[in-house]
C-alpha cells in the first residue's frame, strides 16, 4: 500500500543520517556528568548500512539510542548534531520525534523477550506501530501485522499473531521484534545487537532477514560487538572505544587493513575458525606481558605437594571417561531428555571441546561429569573411580569447574582470597596461613596481584572475576578443569586473555580441560579433540583438524556454515547457509 | 480508513470510562445495599433526638440477654421500662410507689403482705396480667434446676433479703414443693407473700429486676421471647428493635396502664461494650441525650464548663471500691494486725484524689444509707499521718519495720484502673511495702479470685459494688455474710470449702449445709459475729430495732478488716438540657423511662 | 489443566488447614483459663454467684453435646455440625444460632471492608502512578511522605482523631452508631488509610519497575504518545500484581476490624469474634474462626485465579509459580515493599 | 529520607537504652499535687496523667518497653523464620510442603486467640505479649526466607560450591544464608513498628503489657481522655507516629541498599 507523506518534512536529498560531534552524558549521583558518547560523527547515505562496533562500555548502544532520544531519565544529549533526512533529531520537539520513531526509524532491540510486552499478543504489538501513527485502521493493522510476520518468515502467522511473546521460540521472537521495527516501512532501521542472544544457526537466518530488508533499500545502523556479523552484513563500519570513534570507513578496508592499534587489537583478539589451521603457532598469546604470571611462582605451585597426593595414572591414558550418560528432567511441563546418550573421554593434559547450541545439553553433560547431577544411567570415571559412586573427596577434588558467569559463580560475600581458599578449607587442606599464601600465589598465577585477595568480587571487572574463578578452580591442584562457556560472557579482548591464560596453565600444570562452548572458533583454538552435540547426543566427534577440515555430519556442516569470519578469507563461503 | 482511524482513539477512551463507571457502580451498589438492608430501619429520626419529638437516645452497657432473672446489664434495661413490677421506686429511690399493684397491706406480725393488682392491667398483647403470672414467674425464679452449687444462684439470690418463707430452701432443693413457698396467687388480682421473718425492706426489695413479672405464654412459647417479634411485656415501653451489640429501640406501649402519663414515644438505646472506650463526643455531638460519665478527666472538664456542669446529675457515694484478700498458702494476711496495718497504710485520700467524683471510704456500707455514721468505721482515722504512724508501728511490732521482709503483695484486677497504681504507690510510700498489680483478662480474674494460691501469690483483689442504700441490701446483699466469712477462712479451711463446693456427688441441700458448717465454725470471730448478727436481724419485727442490728453488724464487718473499703464513687450522669424529669437513683437502673420527658422548646 | 489440577490440590490443602485450625482453636479454648460461666459471674458484677445464663447454656450444651462429655467428643459434634453449616446456639446469645450471628455480622464487616478497599484503590492507584511518573520530584516524595504518615498511625488512633475532628469539633458527622450511610463515612476512612498507603507505595514501585522495562522503551521507539504507552503498556502490567496485595488486604479488613467496630459501635463480625474469645463462647468462637479462615483462604485462591487470568505467563505456567506469587505477595503486602526507588533507569519521554 | 530516619532511630535507641538518664522522673513516680497537668506545665514538659505521673518519662520508658518487645519478638521470629525458611527453601519437598501448610494455617489463624491464651496463662506481662507478637510474626518472614533461598539456590555459586565438594548444610548455612539475610533485615525493620502497633492493639483489647509503662496502655488511656485532656493522647500519638515513620523509612533505605526488586518479585 502507498505510504502517506510523513508529518515532518523530510529532505529526500539530504543524507539519511548525519551525526556530528554527538556527546551524550549521564548524571551521576555526585551531580556531574559521565560522558558515555564523546563527539561521535558519521554519515549514512540512503540504502547503505553502517556497523557500529566496539566492546562493552564503548558507548555504541548509547549512540544509537541518543539518535531516537530513548535515553534513561538520567541521560541527556550534551551537544552535537544529529539529522535524519534533514530533520533535527536533537532539537526538534517530542511531537516531531514521535512521528519519526517507528514511522521513519524502526528499532530492533537486542533481547526480544524483554523488548516485547509479555502480556500483549505479538500481533497487537505490531499493529500498534501502525495505528499509533494513524497509518491505517485497526483491522487493516491486524492484516498488516500478520502479513509482516509472514514476511519475516514466521510460519502460521495468523496463529502466531495471537500468541504471547513467551510462547514463541527465541528465533521467532527476534523475527517478531524485527517485524515490529519494519512494519511501518521505515527508511532507517537501527538494530542494537540484534543477534547476540541467538545461536549461530538462528543468527544466520536473522541476519539473512535483515539483509533482505536492507536489500529493499532501507538504511540500516547495526550496533554489534561481533566483527564477523559486521563484516557479513554492513557496508561501512564505525569502531568505537570509550565513547569515541576510533576508526571508520568501508568495512572491508577497516577490517583487512586497520589503521588504528585499537582496531588491530580487536581484530587480533577476535578468533576465526580456521585461524589455527592457518597459523600453527598455538596458542595465540596476546595478553599484555604485565599480566603474565612469574614463572617460578607458578612452578612452585606446580611441584609443591599439599600432603595427600593421589597416585597419578600414566600419561596419555584417559583421566575422565563418561559412558552412556543419560539424563532427563521432569517438571509439570513434561519430561525433557537433556542428555540422551553421551560417552566421552578426556586424556591427561589435553582438551576436549564440546560444541553445541543452547539446549543441546552440553552444560548438562558438564554437570554430569562434575558429579553435580546424578545421571539416570551411565557412569563417569575419574581416573577409574566412579564420580557418582566410590570416589573419595581427595579424588573428587582433582576435578574442578569454571562457570560461564564469573560473578554469579563467586561467593558475593567472600573476598577474592576467601573465594580461592574456600575449596581448600572445605577439603581441610593446609593451615589457614598456608591457604592464604596459596591464594596469593594463585592470584599471581592468573595475573592478579596478591593485594587483590582482600577485595570483593563485585570490585573486579568481568575478566578479573573469571581469573579469580579459575584460580579458585586451580586451588586444589586438579587434574581436570571443566570449563562451561568460560569466555562467552566476556569481551573479545578479555576472552583472548582468558583463553591464553587457560592454555598457558595447561602447558604449565598439565591440566586436562573439558571445554564447553557454543563458539566454534574458541573450541578450535583450544581443543585437541572436538565433540559436536545436538539434542542431547553427540553427533560427531574426533580430532580437531578433521572435524574442522572435513566435517561429516550435516549439522556440523550447518554450524560451520553459519560462521561469520572476520578476516577476508571464507567470508563468501559463509554467506548463505 | 480515515474515519476508522478516528474511531480508534475514542474507543479506548470509552473503554476506560466504562471501567471507571463500573468501579463507581460497585461503590454505589454497596452503599445502597448498606443503607437499605444493613441498617436497622430506625422509625423516628436517628440518634440525635433533636428533630424527632418525644424521642430520646440513651446509652447502656451492652448485654446478651434481657431476662430479668439472669444477671446481665440487660435486667436493668428491662427494669427501666420494658417490664413493671408490683411496685416502683420513687424517682429519688428512697421509697416505693404504685406499680402493677395499686394497693397493698401488711399483717400486724409483719409476716404477710397482700398486693392488689390494679383493675384491667394487661400485657402488651392485650391479655390480662394476673397474680398467677407473678406466681409463675417467681417459681421460675426459684427453680433449683436453674441454680448451681448450694449457693442460691443468679438473680434469684437477690430475693434473699426478701426473706420469703421457704424461698431459699426451695431454690436450694431443701424444699421441693413450691406450694410450701410463701408466694400465692389468691385470685387473679391478689398476690400474697408470707415471710419467714418480718422484713421492713420487703416492699422496697420488690423493686428489684428479678421480681418483675414475665409472660408465661411468651417465655414458654416458640422462638426467643427476648426478641422484638416475640416480646410481650407490661412496661411503659415495648421492644421493637434489637441490633445485637449495637442498638435497641423501644416504643411506647399503648396497653400500659399509665400510658397517658408516659411522655416519650420512643427510646433509642445505644449498647456500649463494657470497658470499651467511651468518650463524651457523641453526647456533645447531640447523638446521645442521657449518658453516664466515669472518666475523671471528663468529669473535671464538665464541672469546669459552666454550660455542661448545668447538665450533670450526680448521685453521691453510690458505690464502694474495696479490696478483698486473696486465698494464699502464705498466711501473712490471716494475721488481723497485718490486715489492720495494710488498711491504715492505704493512702485513701490520694487514691480518691484521682477523680473528682470519688472520696476516701471509711466503711464498705454506703454513707447514703439512712442512719449511717462514721462510728461504723474500723478506726477514727482511716488515713493521714496518725493512721500511717499507727500502721508503721504495727508493722514494726509484727517484725516488718518499714516493710522490711514483708512479702511482695499482689493486687489482682480485671482491668487496669489508675487506682491500682495509687494503692501500690501509697502502700510503698507509707509502709515501704512492695506490691505489684496482676491485671488479667476478665476470665482469669474471676477464676483467680476464688482460687487457692501458692505462697508467692498473696495480696488482695480489687472490686467495686454499688446498689440501693437500704440496710438489708447493704449489709446482707453486698459483702454478704457468705463472702465475708469466706474471706475469713484460713488456707487449710478454704481448701476444704472449695473441696465441698466442687464435690459433684453432694446433693444441693447437703452441700449448702456442709458449706454453712465450715463458714460458721472456721471463719474469723468477727466474721462469724457479723453473720450471726445478720441472722438476728431477720427475727425482729421492729424496724428501728432491726436497723440498729444491721448497723452493728456492719460495724462488725468493718472491724473484721477482711474487706478493706477504699473509696466511694459518685455516679455521674449528663443529660441534654431538653431532657426533663430525670433523677438518678441508687439502684443500678438509675431511672425509669416513664419519668423522663423531653421539652424540645429548650432546644 | 495442570492449572485446574493445581487448584484441586490447593482446595485439599485448604480443607486440611481448616481442620487443623478448628482443632487448634478448640484446644486453645480448652487450655484458656476461665469458663463461660465464670465470666458471666464476672460481668454480673457480684461475686460467688453464677449467672442463670450460665445455667441456660449448660442446658443448651447438654442438649447439643450431651452431659459432661469429653472435650474431643464436643469437638467432633461441633465439626459434624460445621460440615452442614449448623453450628448450634451461641453461649452468649443462647437464643441465636452461631450461623445466624455470622449472617448478621458479616455483611456489616464486609461492607466496611469493601468500601474501604474501593476508596483505598481509587486514591492509591492515581497517586502511585503520579508519584512514579514524577519520580524524585517534590510531588513524589511529598505524596509518599503523607501516605507513610497516614500509614504509620494504627487505624484506631486515626479513628479517634477523625471522630474528634468531624464529630467532636465540627459536628458534621456522627461519632458512632449504625443508623445509615452517614455512619459509614468515618469508619471507612479510618479503615482505608492504612491500605491506601501500602497500595499507593506498591503501585508506585511497581510502576517504576515497569517503566524501566525494555518493552516500554520499545513502545516509545514505535512512536507511541506517552499517554498511550503508559495506558497500554505500563499501567496494565504494573497493576496486575496489585491483585496479589489487594486480595489479602480485603480479606484482612473483612475479618480484622475489631477496634473500629468497637470504637464506632458497629455490629460487625470482628466484635462478635473478640467477645467470643474473651467470654469463651466456644461455638461462636469456633464458628467465627472457621468462617474467617475460610474467607482468608478463599481470597487466596481467588487472588491466584485472578492473577492467572490477568497474566498470560502465569496462566501458562504451573502451580509452582503461583505459590511463588503468593510468597512475593506476602512480602509486598507489608508497608512500602516492592522495588527500590527505581534503581533501574526509566526512559524519558514519559515525564 | 532514609538517612534522617536512620538517625532518628539511633536517637530513639539511645533514648531507650539510657531511659533512666533521659527521663526526668522514674515512670511510676506519682504527683497527686498535679494530676492531668497540661503540656508545658512546670517540671512536666509534656504534662502528667491521672496519677500525676510525668508523661515524658512514661513515653521514654514506654518506648524502652515497646522497643524491647519488638526487638526480642523479632529476634525470636527471625531465628525461627531462618531455620524453617532455609530448610524449606533449600530442601524443598516435604519440609517445604510442611512450611507452606503451616504458613497457610498461621495465615488464617486468629492471632488474637494466641494472644489471649498467652496473656491469660502468663499474665499481662512483657513476655507473653512479646511471645504473642513473635507467634504472629515468624510466618511471613519464614515465607520470605524460603523465597530468597529458592532463588539463591539457582545461583551459580551454589553449583560452584558443590563443585568444590561442599555438602548441603555447608551450602545452606555458609553460602545461601548470608545472602538471604538482606531482605530479612528489611522485613525486620518494618516489623519493629508492626510489633509496636500490635502491642498497642493488644492494650486496646485489654491484653497489653500492664506491669511496665507501655505506649499501648498510654494511647489506650489517652484515647479515653481524648476530649478532656488531649495532651494525654497527643504526645504518645506523635511519638508513636515518629517512631513508626522512622523505622518504616529506614526499612525503605535498607531495602534500597539491598535492592530486593530482582529477588523479591517474579
Amino acid at each position: 500500500m502507498s505510504r502517506r507523506p510523513a508529518r515532518v518534512q523530510l529532505d529526500e536529498a539530504a543524507p539519511l543520517l548525519e551525526v556530528s560531534g554527538l556527546r551524550t552524558g549521564f548524571r551521576r549521583a555526585d551531580g556531574d556528568d559521565f560522558v558515555a558518547v564523546n563527539g561521535v560523527s558519521f554519515t549514512l547515505r540512503p540504502g547503505r548500512s553502517l556497523a557500529i562496533v566496539g566492546e562493552s562500555g564503548s558507548g555504541k548502544s548509547v549512540t544509537v539510542r541518543s539518535l531516537l532520544r530513548l535515553l534513561p531519565k538520567t541521560g541527556r544529549i550534551l551537544d552535537g548534531e544529529a539529522r535524519f533526512a534533514g530533520v533535527d533529531l536533537v532539537g526538534s520537539p517530542d511531537k516531531a520525534m514521535r512521528t519519526i520513531r517507528g514511522r521513519e526509524i524502526g528499532m530492533v532491540f537486542q533481547n526480544a523477550m524483554e523488548a516485547l510486552n509479555p502480556t500483549i499478543p505479538v500481533g497487537r504489538q505490531l499493529a500498534e506501530a501502525l495505528t499509533w501513527h494513524g497509518l491505517c485502521s485497526r483491522s487493516e493493522a491486524r492484516e498488516r501485522a500478520i502479513a509482516t510476520l509472514a514476511d519475516v518468515g514466521i510460519p502460521g502467522p495468523e496463529r502466531r499473531a495471537r500468541m504471547y511473546p513467551f510462547q514463541l521460540s527465541g528465533g521467532m521472537r527476534q523475527r517478531a521484534m524485527i517485524a515490529m521495527a519494519i512494519i511501518a516501512e521505515p527508511r532507517l532501521v537501527i538494530a542494537d545487537e540484534p543477534t547476540t542472544a541467538l545461536d549461530v544457526t538462528v543468527q544466520a537466518q536473522v541476519l539473512d532477514l535483515l539483509a533482505e530488508i536492507k536489500a529493499r533499500g532501507t538504511g540500516m545502523v547495526m550496533v554489534t560487538h561481533d566483527l564477523g556479523v559486521a563484516r557479513r552484513f554492513c557496508d561501512d563500519v564505525l569502531v568505537m572505544n570509550q565513547g569515541q570513534v576510533v576508526e571508520t570507513g568501508p568495512i572491508a578496508d577497516v577490517l583487512d587493513s586497520p589503521r588504528e592499534p585499537y582496531t588491530r587489537m580487536l581484530l587480533d583478539a577476535t578468533l576465526d575458525v580456521g585461524d589455527v589451521a592457518r597459523a600453527d603457532a598455538r596458542p595465540v598469546v596476546l595478553a599484555a606481558p604485565a599480566k603474565r604470571a612469574p614463572l617460578e611462582g607458578s612452578a612452585r605451585v606446580a611441584d609443591r605437594g599439599t600432603g595427600d597426593e593421589v597416585p597419578a595414572s600414566p600419561a596419555g591414558a584417559p583421566i575422565v571417561v563418561a559412558e552412556h550418560l543419560k539424563k532427563s528432567f521432569t517438571s509439570r511441563g513434561g519430561t525433557t531428555h537433556a542428555v540422551r546418550d553421551v560417552s566421552l573421554s578426556i586424556e591427561r593434559g589435553r582438551t576436549l571441546g564440546l560444541v553445541g547450541e543452547s539446549g543441546s545439553g552440553k552444560s548438562t553433560v558438564a554437570r554430569l561429569v562434575m558429579g553435580l547431577h546424578e545421571p539416570d544411567s551411565g557412569r563417569v570415571l575419574l581416573d577409574g573411580h566412579d564420580v557418582h559412586g566410590d570416589v573419595s573427596d581427595v579424588q573428587r577434588r582433582r576435578m574442578q569447574m569454571v562457570f560461564q558467569n564469573p560473578y554469579g559463580s563467586l561467593l558475593p560475600h567472600y573476598t577474592a582470597g576467601a573465594n580461592i581458599t574456600e575449596p581448600l578449607r572445605l577439603q581441610g587442606i593446609g593451615t589457614p596461613a598456608e591457604r592464604i599464601e596459596r591464594a596469593s600465589e594463585l592470584l599471581q598465577l592468573v595475573g592478579l596481584s596478591r593485594d587483590d585477595a582482600r577485595r570483593y568480587p563485585q570490585q573486579f571487572s568481568g575478566g578479573q572475576q573469571q581469573r579469580i574463578a579459575i584460580a579458585r578452580a586451580l586451588a586444589p591442584e586438579p587434574d581436570v578443569l571443566v570449563c562451561d562457556e568460560p569466555t562467552s560472557a566476556l569481551d573479545v579482548s578479555i576472552q583472548a586473555q582468558i583463553l591464553d591464560l587457560l592454555s598457558e596453565i595447561q602447558d604449565r600444570l598439565g591440566v586436562a580441560y573439558l571445554l564447553i562452548s557454543h563458539n566454534l572458533a574458541v573450541v578450535e583454538t583450544m581443543s585437541d579433540e572436538v565433540a559436536v552435540m545436538k539434542d542431547g547426543a553427540i553427533v560427531e566427534r574426533g580430532d580437531r583438524r578433521t572435524i574442522f577440515a572435513s566435517p561429516q555430519h550435516p549439522y556440523t556442516h550447518q554450524l560451520l556454515g553459519a560462521i561469520l569470519p572476520v578476516r577476508g578469507v571464507g567470508a563468501t563461503s559463509a554467506a548463505t547457509a | 480508513m480515515g474515519p476508522s482511524t478516528e474511531r480508534e482513539i475514542p474507543m479506548t477512551r470509552t473503554r476506560c470510562r466504562r471501567t471507571a463507571r463500573v468501579a463507581a457502580l460497585t461503590a454505589a451498589a454497596t452503599l445502597a445495599l448498606a443503607s437499605c438492608s444493613l441498617f436497622p430501619d430506625s422509625g423516628g429520626g436517628d440518634g440525635g433526638g433533636a428533630e424527632a419529638g418525644g424521642s430520646i437516645t440513651v446509652q447502656a452497657t451492652n448485654f446478651a440477654h434481657i431476662d430479668p432473672q439472669s444477671i446481665t446489664f440487660g435486667m436493668w434495661l428491662v427494669q427501666m421500662g420494658l417490664l413493671e413490677g408490683l411496685v416502683l421506686q420513687t424517682p429519688d429511690g428512697t421509697d416505693v410507689r404504685e406499680g402493677v399493684a395499686d394497693e397493698w397491706e401488711v399483717s400486724e406480725d409483719g409476716l404477710t403482705y397482700t398486693f392488689h393488682l390494679r383493675d384491667g392491667v394487661t400485657w402488651s398483647n392485650g391479655e390480662p396480667l394476673t397474680a398467677a403470672d407473678f406466681e409463675w414467674t417467681y417459681e421460675r425464679l426459684l427453680d433449683p434446676a436453674r441454680g448451681d452449687s448450694g449457693v442460691t444462684t443468679g438473680a434469684s439470690s437477690y430475693q434473699v433479703p426478701l426473706g420469703i418463707l421457704n424461698a431459699e430452701e426451695y431454690s436450694t432443693g431443701v424444699v421441693t414443693d413450691f406450694d410450701e413457698v410463701g408466694i400465692e396467687a389468691v385470685d387473679d388480682q391478689t398476690l400474697e407473700f408470707t415471710l419467714a421473718a418480718p422484713n421492713p425492706g420487703f416492699v422496697m426489695g420488690l423493686t428489684y429486676p428479678s421480681m418483675l413479672p414475665l409472660n408465661p405464654d411468651a417465655v414458654q412459647g416458640e422462638g426467643d421471647w427476648q426478641q422484638p417479634e416475640n416480646w410481650v411485656g407490661n412496661g411503659p415501653y415495648n421492644l421493637v428493635e434489637w441490633t445485637a451489640n449495637s442498638s435497641m429501640r423501644l416504643e411506647k406501649n399503648p396497653e400500659y396502664w399509665d400510658a397517658e402519663n408516659v411522655a416519650l414515644d420512643e427510646v433509642n438505646v445505644q449498647l456500649i461494650e463494657q470497658g470499651s472506650i467511651t468518650t463524651t463526643v457523641p453526647y456533645e455531638n447531640g447523638e446521645v441525650d442521657i449518658q453516664a460519665i466515669s472518666e475523671p478527666a471528663e468529669i473535671t472538664r464538665f464541672l469546669a464548663d459552666p454550660e455542661l456542669s448545668e447538665q450533670m446529675y450526680v448521685l453521691e457515694n453510690a458505690g464502694t471500691a474495696y479490696l478483698a484478700p486473696i486465698h494464699s498458702a502464705n498466711p501473712i494476711l490471716e494475721d488481723p494486725n497485718i490486715r489492720r496495718a495494710l488498711s491504715l497504710g492505704l493512702g485513701r485520700e490520694e487514691i480518691a484524689g484521682i477523680s473528682d467524683m470519688t472520696s476516701p471510704a471509711t466503711t464498705l456500707t454506703s454513707p447514703a444509707t439512712p442512719g449511717w455514721s462514721e462510728e461504723m468505721a474500723a478506726h477514727d482515722a482511716m488515713w493521714g499521718e496518725d493512721a500511717v504512724a499507727e500502721a508503721q508501728e504495727i508493722l514494726a511490732d509484727e517484725g516488718y519495720p518499714d516493710g522490711e521482709g514483708f512479702p511482695t503483695l499482689t493486687i489482682l484486677a480485671g482491668s487496669d484502673f489508675p487506682q491500682l497504681d495509687a494503692i501500690i504507690d501509697t502502700w510503698n510510700t507509707n509502709l515501704g511495702i512492695e506490691a505489684v498489680k496482676d491485671v488479667v483478662e476478665v476470665g482469669v480474674y474471676v477464676e483467680r479470685r476464688d482460687e487457692m494460691h501458692d505462697a508467692d501469690y498473696v495480696g488482695y483483689w480489687y472490686g467495686s459494688f454499688s446498689g440501693i442504700s437500704t440496710w438489708p441490701y447493704q449489709v446482707e446483699q453486698l459483702w454478704s455474710p457468705e463472702m465475708v466469712r469466706q474471706a475469713g477462712l484460713d488456707a487449710a479451711r478454704y481448701e476444704q470449702f472449695l473441696a465441698v463446693q466442687n464435690d459433684a456427688a453432694l446433693a444441693p441441700g447437703d452441700r449448702t449445709k456442709q458449706l454453712e458448717d465450715i463458714l460458721s465454725t472456721a471463719s474469723t470471730p468477727e466474721a462469724q459475729a457479723f453473720a450471726e448478727r445478720v441472722g438476728e436481724a431477720k427475727s425482729t419485727t421492729n424496724e428501728a430495732e432491726q436497723q440498729e442490728i444491721f448497723f452493728d453488724a456492719a460495724t462488725l464487718r468493718e472491724e473484721a478488716e477482711l474487706l478493706l473499703p477504699v473509696a466511694w464513687n459518685d455516679v455521674v450522669y449528663v443529660a441534654q438540657p431538653r431532657v426533663q424529669g430525670l433523677e438518678i437513683r441508687a439502684q443500678a437502673d438509675r431511672y425509669y423511662f416513664k419519668d423522663v420527658s423531653v421539652d424540645d422548646v429548650a432546644e | 489443566m495442570g492449572y485446574l489440577e493445581f487448584f484441586g490440590r490447593r482446595l485439599a490443602r485448604v480443607g486440611f488447614s481448616l481442620v487443623v485450625i478448628s482443632a487448634l482453636t478448640f484446644t486453645l479454648l480448652q487450655l484458656a483459663p476461665g469458663s463461660f460461666a465464670d465470666i458471666q459471674r464476672a460481668s454480673s458484677g457480684s461475686t460467688g454467684m453464677a449467672g442463670a445464663a450460665a445455667q441456660e447454656v449448660a442446658g443448651q450444651f447438654a442438649t447439643r453435646y450431651g452431659d459432661d462429655v469429653p472435650a474431643w467428643q464436643q469437638y467432633l459434634v461441633f465439626m459434624k455440625g460445621a460440615l452442614t453449616w449448623d453450628l448450634g446456639p451461641s453461649y452468649k446469645y443462647p437464643a441465636q444460632s452461631v450461623e445466624s450471628i455470622i449472617a448478621q455480622g458479616f455483611p456489616v464487616s464486609a461492607t466496611l471492608a469493601v468500601l474501604a478497599t474501593l476508596i483505598a484503590l481509587a486514591i492509591a492507584i492515581p497517586t502511585g502512578v503520579f508519584a512514579a511518573l514524577k519520580q524524585r520530584t517534590a510531588w513524589d516524595t511529598g505524596s509518599m511522605f503523607v501516605l507513610t504518615l497516614g500509614h504509620a498511625l494504627p487505624n484506631y488512633l486515626t479513628a479517634v482523631f477523625l471522630v474528634l475532628i468531624f464529630a467532636g469539633a465540627m459536628h458534621v458527622l456522627p461519632a458512632a452508631g449504625w443508623d445509615g450511610p452517614q455512619h459509614l463515612i468515618l469508619p471507612v476512612i479510618a479503615l482505608a488509610i492504612g491500605p491506601l498507603a501500602v497500595l499507593a507505595r506498591y503501585v508506585r514501585s511497581s510502576m517504576l519497575d515497569t517503566l524501566s522495562e525494555e518493552y516500554v522503551t520499545a513502545a516509545i521507539a514505535k512512536g507511541g504518545r506517552p499517554g498511550v504507552v503508559i495506558r497500554k503498556h505500563v499501567l496494565r502490567n504494573s497493576l496486575i500484581p496489585l491483585v496479589t496485595v489487594t486480595g489479602p488486604m480485603l480479606a484482612a479488613l473483612m475479618t480484622g476490624t475489631v477496634f473500629i467496630e468497637t470504637m464506632f459501635r458497629i455490629p460487625g463480625l470482628g466484635l462478635s469474634f473478640t467477645q467470643a474469645a474473651s467470654s469463651r463462647d466456644m461455638p461462636l468462637l469456633m464458628g467465627t474462626t472457621l468462617f474467617f479462615a475460610i474467607i482468608l483462604m478463599a481470597t487466596n485462591l481467588v487472588v491466584d485465579l485472578v492473577y492467572g487470568l490477568l497474566d498470560p505467563r502465569v496462566r501458562a505456567e504451573s502451580g509452582r509459580k503461583l505459590r511463588g506469587s503468593r510468597i512475593s505477595r506476602k512480602d509486598v503486602g507489608r508497608p512500602g515493599a516492592g522495588s527500590s526507588e527505581g534503581s533501574r533507569a526509566v526512559v524519558q519521554g514519559l515525564g | 529520607m532514609a538517612f534522617i530516619s536512620l538517625w532518628v532511630v539511633l536517637v530513639l535507641l539511645l533514648v531507650a537504652i539510657f531511659a533512666p538518664l533521659v527521663a526526668p522522673y522514674p515512670p511510676q513516680t506519682t504527683d497527686y499535687g498535679q494530676q492531668l497537668a497540661p503540656i508545658g506545665s512546670p517540671g512536666h514538659p509534656l504534662g502528667t496523667d491521672t496519677l500525676g505521673r510525668d508523661i515524658l518519662s512514661r513515653l521514654v520508658y514506654g518506648f524502652r518497653t515497646a522497643f524491647l518487645v519488638a526487638f526480642v519478638a523479632e529476634v525470636i521470629s527471625v531465628v525461627v523464620a531462618l531455620s524453617v525458611g532455609v530448610v524449606a527453601g533449600y530442601r524443598g519437598g516435604r519440609a517445604d510442603g510442611a512450611l507452606m501448610a503451616a504458613t497457610d494455617i498461621m495465615y488464617a489463624f486468629p492471632t488474637y486467640l494466641f494472644a489471649v491464651l498467652l496473656v491469660t496463662v502468663f499474665g499481662r506481662n512483657f513476655w507473653s505479649v512479646m511471645a504473642a507478637i513473635a507467634v504472629a510474626g515468624w510466618v511471613t518472614q519464614a515465607r520470605l526466607v524460603r523465597a530468597q533461598v529458592m532463588t539463591l539456590k539457582k545461583r551459580d555459586f551454589v553449583e560452584a560450591a558443590q563443585g568444590m565438594g561442599a555438602k548441603g548444610p555447608t551450602i545452606a548455612t555458609r553460602y545461601i544464608l548470608p545472602n538471604a539475610l538482606g531482605p530479612l533485615l528489611v522485613t525486620t525493620s518494618f516489623a519493629v513498628p508492626a510489633a509496636i502497633t500490635t502491642e498497642a492493639g493488644l492494650s486496646m483489647l485489654g491484653l497489653g503489657i500492664a506491669d511496665m509503662p507501655s505506649w499501648g496502655a498510654m494511647i489506650n488511656e489517652g484515647v479515653r481522655f481524648a476530649t478532656s485532656s488531649p495532651h494525654m493522647i497527643i504526645s504518645p500519638a506523635i511519638a508513636f507516629a515518629v517512631t513508626l515513620l522512622a523505622f518504616t523509612w529506614m526499612g525503605d533505605g535498607v531495602r534500597d541498599a539491598f535492592d530486593i526488586t530482582s529477588e523479591g518479585r517474579r
